[in-house]
């Protein structure tokens, strides 16, 4: 049977997430507990999480999260990192034994920073050099694959059901100012790790719900640009987009909305001259970007977050608030799960954006 | 009232008007069985000088002079605007002939006048001529 | 409110009514209907012999027609005017009151005085319906009809009873039927159709001396005849306005208004002797469309309207047994013929304009030829070859195809 | 006659039962088919001179005719099919090149109909286009490869773009090749559609200057009608280096096609032929076109998008690559199956590849090559429905050019003859009694009610897929599936077998 990468796979899914204004950091129960109600929106067949502020104590290295299939693979691997990064730390992902998670694959973290004179030869920015160097492995070298690398931030997956995986990567054991989580509930796959959500590329991570009608579109466009979408799934496109529109071009978390939930002609006609002429010049360039079909997405990056619905809202996604914490999440139940006492809830509009930052953004 | 205006430009001189109005006037069920071997008397008429071609009926006057000079009272101006002609009273003299300023009055079959009185008064309802232009030559329409 | 009185109950009359009541609904109309029936069509008595129409359905308008335009119906004659006290005397005594008076007293036929004519028991006129009434009575399949006079009445009358009597017999003194209005030629296709439904012509040859049932002839022969019928001609009828000094020449004198020369009084209709457009001159023009348009004209300008007929002019559409003749105009200027065994076709060009025509055989459009005329169109702005050919619109200019074509006319 | 006689190839069936002589057929036919014998009363027919266009059988008003395939065969040869044979007969005789109108009509694949679209179920839901917005609008241009700020501030300017109420325009047709009604109708609907049309090689003429915001001017190798005032009339400049029906050969536009109207809008000697040479002698190389592109931006103030339409040839990918790269903002190829008003018949018939292919590589290569968001693409050569435009956009076309499916709109029957002038549907003809029998008034109102349909289906394919936005389906290629096609073909068109 074909597996992520070889095959797209659609699939629906329970989202989550929770953070706090003030960066002040939590461990990963709550976030753990808010699946627990949205159990049967996933189907055993994947969940994960993802941590903001996780490693303070190496917050200038680039955390890589691997899988691999075997030892053979990981020491071919760790030369490849050798060869591009100084490694500060290298060592297994603390897990717990449950019966509720089999056939784990090693599991590997590095803390590491890319050589300078390579990157001096390479002539390129730093996190231009990480983003080849995970492309590279995860399209070119089998058995192995890297699922998070981004700075003090790390996600967790598994196949499995989320709160098993929140409890088989001891997440309690973390604590984050950002938590973002994923359930899956995949109409067919072999259950592997590295299908599983979120996915990470540099300090981006999203949790998606939906099946995303524009994937291809999307897919064939933001590809142009270097990205390989070695898993086809909606959530490493909308990942790619996300890095392509922010990072590459600069956008803003709003226009980077306004592209991926472009608002209707119609909308558009109706603004005032100065929103009209941008909203018309971004859907024009990045019309290719436009994400249609049903999806709740939860873009997790250093410093915030940003919620947002397809412009139909064809699927659910609720926000609360309660003191210093935003939560947000496929279901009501699941930030009850969180915050008995929440307040503001609310359900947002297809195409509006939910932007936390952290501090301000001077996180 | 809605009348057939006529647009020169559009006319093909294919003279379908007047077998699609023979027709219609006939009674008939079919237009092979109305028209076949016969002569045809339509109450439009195309002109065509070659250069020039257009298909002309009863342009229905606001002061229509063949109403005033119609020595048997056939003819007459309805209250809808539509002039008609009452086959009963006609005694073909044909001073509406003699009166039309447009030549729209023609002889009919069995020597009475005959005239468009816009299909109002057959099957129709609305006239053929208009509905079986291929051209949009003639319309049906309302103007001022 | 207003008092209007109309002499007379034929087509002018009616005519008149229309006018009046086109600008004032309110006013008191009296029609004095001497004939002692309302309107009537009139040429339609020959129809009735023939059997193409018959008595019950000449009635020029429905009796509603009176009621609903509320016009008062006297069934007598009016026998004087005064002027003056503007009222009209009717034979009962009975004066009635007018503010405007309408002559439309039409024509009375012309009865020559004929030697021994009173010895002649089976005489009859043919112009009002009680004539065709009776005549229509007395023709048996076996009788022998003789018609003193070609015209159209006497012609029409020939056409009304052929196949119902043994033989008919038209004489005229004129050496052609139709002589007031076809030259020899068009005649002779009239009479040529005529015939062939088997009417004997008698012609440059009259009844001079009448003895019970035999006309003896001007040449000297004795036709015999069971019915005679007296159709010499008419004359427009202008007693009343002669009467009281009103201006007259064969009809009463009327300007373009349809007023007489006594004010308050107009006249419209045979009875008048208006402007002949196409000619040029005064002449009476006994025929049905200008009755009716004469009337309605005066009825206007009775009711304080100000209407003028400025194109009339004789207009003739005469058809025997399917064989039609429409002319227009005056026979006068330069003549454009062309001529088939069919029929003819003959126009008259004169200083540029049309100014008459006649058609016989094809009458297609031959209204194209009367409008122009009418409306005295310069033979420079139409396209002349074609108009002699046939009667076109085509022949116009575009500007003029539009009009007609593309708006409401 | 005798060794040059070719049996008429259609028979024209009267049904004496029904024919009632009112002679329409006679008076609509400009090839003189149908006569009237005044003797015997009846109509008579010389099917000789019949090219099967169906006026007469569309205007009889009893169906009393009908056109059918001669039966008068020549002994059967599957190798030497009758055409071929009558080809060599024709050509022994005249000595000369066949001439051919409209598109190939040969049995090549069309592999539109070898490709079928997704639908959405269950795992993501279709959208009701009745219900929920669907939008259709296109802007063709090219696209910035960065953003510009000052300071925070984005700066909206763009290079010039078309926009379009839906993917769809009517291709290049010459005034000359087709009738001042025909261009009409095109003008006056592409207007009130809000697409635009496309002027052909023929000039514009002043009647139609006013439709100018819904013009494509073309400017083709003869330079026919092409001024300063032509190059700012239409919202855009299309040059013309080829055109699928014929490709590497020019255009001949007899000089009895050009009345008075026609050469001043050509701008040429009344009655002279317009021969259009096969290559631009401005364009030897692709460093030249890119030289003109930008001479005619220098003309027209960068305010128009240029376009450079070429025919789809074997090497079509490398070509539109290197065209995207000459300052063109929009590239539109055209398919072998294309339309024209006169051909070569060999040319027509066997030269270059169908569009589906050629697009599906072109869009391939110019995404390898990271350069796709720098030009629009435009695909024409027998579209057929609102599907083969649905399919083209999913393959990677921005837009469709339509010509033929419009021709067939304004009453073309595809008979194929356009080359003799005689067109009875007044499409392409300059006879003045021709001409007059496309009323544009009706011309233009069946455009837009194909175009109307076309859009309202193109939002129900869309509406299924679950997309509600045309550039979320432009390159979409998850969206088709082929049927019946070889590994090869799935591979250039870049789309799986259906069932996998």
């Amino acid at each position: 049977m074909k597996k992520e990468g070889q095959i797209r796979i659609p699939s629906g899914c329970a989202i989550s997430a929770a953070i706090s204004r003030s960066g002040q950091r939590i461990t990963g129960e709550k976030i753990i507990d808010s699946m627990r109600p949205m159990h049967d929106r996933s189907n055993g067949l994947g969940g994960g999480f993802a941590g903001y502020g996780i490693y303070p104590e190496y917050k200038d290295l680039y955390a890589l999260h691997i899988f691999y299939d075997s030892d053979a693979y990981r020491s071919q691997c760790e030369l490849f990192i050798k060869e591009s990064f100084e490694v500060v730390k290298a060592e297994p992902i603390p897990t717990r034994k449950t019966p509720e998670i089999t056939d784990e694959p090693l599991i590997w973290r590095y803390f590491v920073t890319p050589l300078r004179s390579v990157l001096a030869s390479a002539q390129l920015d730093e996190k231009e050099y990480v983003t080849r160097f995970v492309t590279r492995v995860n399209s070119l070298m089998t058995g192995c694959y890297v699922f998070s690398c981004g700075k003090n931030m790390g996600a967790f997956k598994a196949v499995g059901f989320p709160e098993d995986v929140g409890h088989f990567y001891r997440l309690e054991e973390y604590r984050a100012y950002s938590w973002t989580a994923h359930g899956r509930y995949p109409t067919n796959t072999p259950g592997w790790w590295g299908g599983a959500h979120p996915f990470a590329l540099l300090d981006y991570s999203v949790v998606h719900n939906g099946e995303i009608s524009s994937y291809d579109a999307n897919r064939r466009f933001i590809e142009m640009f270097g990205y390989k979408c070695t898993l086809q799934t909606d959530t490493e496109v909308i990942t790619y987009i996300a890095d392509y529109l922010l990072r590459r071009q600069g956008l803003t978390l709003e226009e980077t909305a306004s592209v991926i939930a472009a608002p209707f002609w119609e909308t558009i006609g109706r603004m005032d001259e100065d929103a009209r002429r941008k909203a018309t010049y971004l859907r024009t360039i990045f019309g290719s970007l436009l994400i249609t079909g049903p999806f709740s997405i939860i873009l997790g990056f250093e410093g915030g977050l940003m919620a947002l619905n397809d412009r139909l809202k064809l699927r659910s996604m609720v926000a609360g608030e309660k003191g210093d914490f935003v939560y947000v999440a496929s279901e009501e139940a699941a930030i009850r799960a969180m915050e008995p006492d929440v307040e503001n809830v609310y359900a947002p509009q297809g195409g509006e954006p939910v932007i936390v930052k952290v501090k301000e953004g001077q996180y | 009232m809605k009348r057939v205006f006529v647009d020169e430009q559009w006319c093909l001189g294919c003279h379908l008007c007047e077998y699609n109005c023979a027709y219609a006037n006939s009674g008939a069920d079919s237009m092979v069985k109305a028209l076949k071997d016969r002569q045809i008397f339509p109450r439009v008429r195309v002109e065509d000088t070659g250069k020039i071609t257009f298909a002309l009926s009863c342009r229905h006057c606001s002061d229509p002079i063949c109403v005033k000079g119609c020595i048997s009272g056939a003819l007459s101006k309805g209250t809808d605007g539509a002039v008609r002609i009452d086959r009963d009273k006609c005694v073909g003299c044909f001073t509406c002939i003699l009166l039309c300023p447009y030549g729209a009055v023609m002889a009919g079959e069995g020597g009475a006048a005959i005239k468009c009185e816009l299909c109002l008064e057959n099957a129709c309802g609305a006239p053929a001529c208009v509905a079986g232009c291929p051209n949009r030559a003639l319309v049906y329409e309302e103007r001022g | 409110m207003k008092q209007y009185v109309i002499i007379g109950g034929g087509v002018a009359a009616v005519s008149c009514v229309d006018g009046i009541r086109s600008r004032d609904p309110e006013g008191k109309i009296t029609m004095i209907c001497g004939e002692g029936r309302t309107a009537y069509c009139r040429p339609l008595i020959s129809y009735c012999l023939k059997g193409k129409s018959d008595f019950g359905k000449i009635d020029y308008r429905p009796e509603s027609y009176y009621i609903q335009n509320r016009c008062k119906l006297v069934y007598q004659k009016a026998v004087k005017i005064d002027p003056i006290k503007q009222t009209v005397t009717l034979e009962d005594g009975e004066a009635l009151p007018y503010d405007a008076l309408c002559a439309a007293t039409g024509s009375d036929p012309i009865v020559p005085p004929f030697e021994g004519i009173d010895t002649v028991s089976a005489k009859y006129g043919f112009l009002t319906e009680a004539d065709a009434r009776a005549l229509d009575g007395a023709v048996k399949p076996d009788s022998r009809v003789l018609i003193i006079g070609a015209g159209l009445i006497g012609l029409k009358c020939a056409e009304g009873l052929c196949g119902r009597a043994r033989s008919v017999t038209v004489c005229d003194l004129a050496p052609r039927v139709l002589s007031s209005i076809l030259d020899d030629t068009c005649a002779g296709f009239m009479q040529k159709k005529l015939e062939e439904h088997g009417v004997t012509f008698l012609l440059s040859d009259t009844a001079v001396r009448f003895d019970s049932d035999n006309a003896i002839m001007q040449s000297g022969r004795t036709v015999s005849f069971d019915i005679l019928v007296l159709a010499v001609g008419v004359r427009a009828n202008v007693s009343l306005i002669k009467d009281i000094g009103g201006e007259c020449g064969r009809g009463i004198i009327v300007d373009d208004g349809m007023r007489t020369s006594i004010e308050n009084i107009y006249a419209a209709g045979d009875c008048t002797e208006g402007f002949d457009a196409s000619l040029g001159e005064r002449r009476v023009i006994a025929i049905l469309p200008n009755a009716n348009m004469q009337g309605r004209t005066a009825g206007v300008n009775m009711a304080g309207g100000s209407e003028l007929l400025t194109n009339l002019m004789p207009m003739n559409a005469i058809g025997f047994f399917g064989l039609h003749a429409l002319s227009a105009g005056s026979p006068s200027g330069q003549a454009h013929e062309r001529k088939t065994d069919a029929g003819i076709k003959r126009l008259y060009i004169r200083d540029g304009y049309l100014s008459g025509f006649i058609l016989i055989g094809d009458i297609t459009g031959a209204g194209i030829y009367t409008a122009m005329i009418r409306e005295k169109t310069p033979l420079s702005s139409v396209d002349n070859e074609l108009l002699l050919t046939l009667p076109s619109l085509a022949a116009f200019s575009e500007q003029r195809r539009r009009k007609v074509l593309r708006e409401v006319v | 006659m005798g060794i040059d006689f070719i049996y008429p190839e259609f028979e024209v069936k009267r049904d004496r039962e029904r024919c009632i002589a009112c002679r329409v057929c006679e008076r609509q036919c400009a090839n003189c088919v149908h006569s009237y014998d005044e003797e015997s009363g009846l109509m008579l027919s010389d099917e000789s001179q019949c090219v099967d266009c169906h006026r007469c059988v569309s205007l009889c008003p009893t169906r009393a005719l009908k056109i059918v395939k001669s039966d008068c065969a020549l002994r059967e040869n599957a190798n030497w099919t009758t055409d071929a044979i009558n080809e060599i007969y024709k050509q022994a005789s005249s000595g000369g090149v066949l001439l051919s109108s409209m598109g190939n009509p040969k049995p090549m694949p069309v592999y539109w109909d070898r490709i079928l679209i997704n639908a959405s179920q269950v795992t993501n839901p279709s959208i009701d286009p009745l219900r929920e917005p669907m939008e259709t609008r296109v802007f063709l241009g090219k696209k910035p490869d960065r953003i510009k700020r000052e300071g925070d501030e984005l700066c909206c300017e763009l290079t010039p773009q078309l926009e379009l109420s839906m993917p769809v325009m009517f291709s290049a047709m010459s005034y000359g090749s087709i009738s001042y009604n025909a261009h009409k109708s095109l003008a006056i609907a592409a207007s009130k559609l809000g697409i635009l049309y496309n002027t052909g090689e023929g000039g514009l003429h002043e009647d139609f200057y006013a439709y100018g915001a819904n013009t494509i001017v073309q400017v083709a190798s003869g330079r026919f009608g092409v001024h300063e005032k032509y190059l700012e009339a239409g919202a855009a400049v299309e040059i013309k280096m080829g055109q699928g029906a014929k490709p590497g050969i020019g255009g001949h536009l007899p000089g009895t096609k050009i009345g008075s109207d026609i050469s001043r809008t050509r701008m040429i000697p009344e009655g002279s032929d317009a021969i259009s040479p096969a290559p631009h002698h401005d364009i030897y190389s692709i460093e030249d076109l890119r030289q003109l592109v930008y001479s005619i931006k220098e003309t027209t103030g960068y305010r128009k998008p240029v376009i450079v339409k070429v025919a789809a040839v074997h090497n079509i990918a490398a070509i539109t690559s290197g065209i995207a790269r000459s300052g063109a903002d929009i590239i539109a190829i055209d398919g072998f199956r294309g339309g024209t008003g006169a051909a070569p018949t060999r040319i027509r018939d066997n030269v270059g590849i169908p569009i589906e292919l050629a697009l599906a590589s072109v869009d391939t290569r110019l995404r390898e090559e990271g350069i796709r968001n720098n030009v629009s693409l435009v695909v024409g050569g027998s579209i057929h429905s609102s599907a083969d435009v649905i399919k083209a956009i999913a393959l990677g076309a921005d837009a469709c050019y339509i010509a033929t499916a419009a021709l067939l709109a304004l009453g073309c029957h595809l008979c194929r003859t356009c080359q003799t002038g005689n067109c009875n549907w007044g499409i392409a003809t300059q006879r003045p009694e021709l001409v007059k029998r496309l009323n544009p008034d009706i011309g233009s109102e069946r455009l837009i009610n194909l175009m109307t349909a076309w859009n309202h289906e193109i939002k129900e394919l869309m509406g299924g897929m679950g997309i509600n936005s045309i550039e979320a389906l432009r390159g979409n290629r998850l969206m088709l599936r082929g049927v019946g096609l070889n590994g090869k073909e799935l591979e250039i068109l870049g789309i799986s077998h259906a069932g996998e």
